[in-house]
Parts: C-alpha cells; structure tokens; sequence
C-alpha cells in the first residue's frame, strides 16, 4: 500500500525533504515508518518525534492503511 | 463567533478581541504572544514559524471546543502568524469573551497552555552564528 | 512603560497592548472590559461613566505599583474610558507584560479586581424609563 | 477653617451639587461634613459613603485642616 510521509520544522531539516510517497506491505504501521528513517537519518533518534496520521495524533503502533497521510514531527513549540 | 486563523500577515490584536465579542457579555481576556530578543542570554535576530496548517487549524478548533465545554465562555479567537516575524511581532493572539472575567481569565491560560502543547506548530529561532528548530516550551513542563 | 489614562474617546485595545512590550518580554495579557447589553435582565440602552479624575489615576498608579511589587511583571497600561458609552464600547483595557505569561495572567486579574473595588470611578446605567447609579461590582462580592 | 467638598455620580445626584466650600470647627473630621449632609438629604443614609481627603481614601473620624479636599462618594463601580 502506498501512503505519503510529511515532515515538518526539524524533521524536514534532517531528513532532507518535506513530503514522500512509500509503498509499505499491508500491516504496516507507523513504527515501520519511523524505523526506516532513523536508519537511514539517526540524528533523528536524538529526537522526542510524534505522529499524526491524516492530521490526527495517533500512537506509533496504529495500522496504516492506503492513502494515509503520515506526518512525523518533533514536540511542538507555537505560541 | 469563534474563529481560527493562521496567517503570514502581521495579527492586529484589536480585531481579534472585538471579533469574538458578544453584546451579552462583560469581558474579553487577550494573550499577545511576541518574539523574544533573548533565550537563555542568545540573540535572536528573528524567528520563523511553521505549521502543519490543516491539521494547526483543526487542533485549535479542538481547543475551542473543549474551553467552551470546560469554562463558562462566549466566544474564542485564535490567531497564530506562521514565515518571518521580527523581534516584538506578534506570533499569537488569543482572545476569549466571556459573561464573567474570571472564567475568560482562565480559559485563555489554559488554551495559550494547550496551543502550545498540542498544535502542530513550530518556531525556528535564527542567530547570528546560526539556527535552530525549538522543540519544547519550557514553561509547560 | 507604565500608563495611566482617562479618556472620553474610544478606546484602541492594541495601542495600549502594545505600548507595554519591552523587547525582553515574552506575553501580554490584556482585559477588555465592555458595556453590557443586559443586566438581570433589563436592557441597557448606554452607560455613562464618572470619575474623580486626579485621585484615579492616582489609585491607578498605585495599584500598578504595588502589582509590580506583587508579580513578576514587566510593564502595565490602564486606560479608562469617561462619558457617554454605547453597548459594546470598551470601558476599560489593562493589559500586562511579563517575561512569562503566568505572572500576566495573575497581575492582570489582580489589577481589574482591585480596580473596581478601589478606583473612583462610577458608572450610570440608563434604560429606558430611567438611569441608576451603580454602586458596587457584584463579581467582586 | 474652610474646606472643599466634592460630590460624585450618586451623590452629586442626591444632594443636587458637585462642590461646595463650606466653614468648619478647627477639628472638625469628614464625620461632621457628613452629619451634616446626610440631615440635610436624608436620602444619603441607604448608601454606603466613602471619604477622600485630598485624594486619598480616609477614615471618617481622621482630622480634617484648613484647605482640605473632602469627596463623598458611593462604593465605586468603574471597569
């Protein structure tokens, strides 16, 4: 299933980019996700990083299905 | 009327306040939230906000609904600038009406608290020997 | 800078929010206070407000001291409003500079608070068949 | 000695003035003025009345001297 990654502020800046598409094997969950680009980018892991999945908070083992938008950003700091 | 904006222009504090007020109430409540000049001794020389806007805006929406289920108000604007902002601009406005002040006062403490926990939001502060992206607020931990 | 003011023209919420930021500062509250439409039920038709000019701003001064001494707060502005004023029309603004909003939010509600118990200032309610002088603040009580 | 008295809002209304400069006993305390006030319009005893000596909130038996600027006025309701 394919699902569209977004980063954001600190994520964006170590990683790189701000959005990808990914095809993940179904059961996938965003644990997978986060797995993959701290391999690819550990600076990420020194990092508190939070999840939403189409613009809702969710845990890291929630189950992604096709289309979702997985955004992975760090604590949020507005206002 | 409640109401929740992100915008890259300069946020007039007046028409937030007045926008949210009702001819039946006593009292609005305002939180004016500006960049600083320093962080721990640092200079700032500007700051730069970015949102997840779709979900910025339905997380404060959120936060409406919760005030409005948990304090006796009337009415909430919310308003947060997001790109370029200079030292002393203002980065949020957060208005609350309400039949009694004390329930506007602790409302919009609790929602200034809230935004900043929970809206996806994030300020990078620019230096002269660089920048960097915040993470937290240490005045909510 | 700390103000105090009387004034008989309408008065902007932003001008005085934010002629109390210093650049250190991080939040200002401000409290808007307005003429209600409707008070246990009857309809007010406008208000009118009178003050002993000198020894309020006097009293306004004081209270300002003494929220400074109180709080962490950096800056405070009081302006009232004299005269005839329409529903809806802002009566009062005290907004409220702080390094950290708490102290703000605090020094703010402290401020309104004492002001309408201590500041000479009256105000004339006027309905329709008839005006009464009000003489006391029930939210205070 | 000669005093000012400054009336406001209710009083101003129940006594039908604003000021008045009036002549008193040397040790005369804003207690007399009252007295004084409240025979001639009795409608000002339901009211809760307050003192300033020059500008300064008082109590009522304080010791008033030549020149004083005594207000009486009601609980007060600005904001």
């Amino acid at each position: 299933m394919k699902v569209r990654v977004l980063f954001f502020g600190a994520t964006a800046a170590l990683v790189g980019m701000r959005d990808i598409e990914t095809t993940l094997d179904s059961g996938a969950s965003p644990a997978d996700i986060l797995k993959h680009f701290t391999a690819t980018h550990p600076d990420l892991q020194s990092h508190q990083l939070l999840i939403a999945v189409n613009e809702e908070y969710v845990s890291t083992d929630s189950e992604l299905k096709e289309g979702d938008e997985v955004a992975i950003f760090t604590a949020v700091s507005g206002g | 009327m409640d109401f929740v904006e992100l915008t890259t222009e300069p946020i007039d504090i007046s028409s937030v306040a007045r926008r949210v007020v009702p001819p039946e109430c006593g009292a609005t409540v305002t939180l004016d939230g500006y960049v600083r000049k320093f962080t721990k001794g640092r200079e700032t020389l500007h700051l730069f906000y970015e949102a997840y806007e779709p979900m910025a805006l339905k997380e404060m929406e959120k936060l409406i609904e919760q005030a409005k289920r948990d304090f006796e108000i009337a009415n909430v604007g919310i308003v947060h600038r997001l790109g370029k902002l200079e030292i002393g601009e203002t980065s949020v406005v957060i208005s609350v009406a309400a039949p009694h002040r004390r329930a506007a006062f602790a409302a919009c403490e609790w929602l200034i608290r809230e935004l900043k926990r929970t809206v996806p939001i994030w300020k990078k502060e620019v230096y002269a020997d660089g920048e960097v992206w915040i993470e937290s607020d240490p005045e909510n931990k």
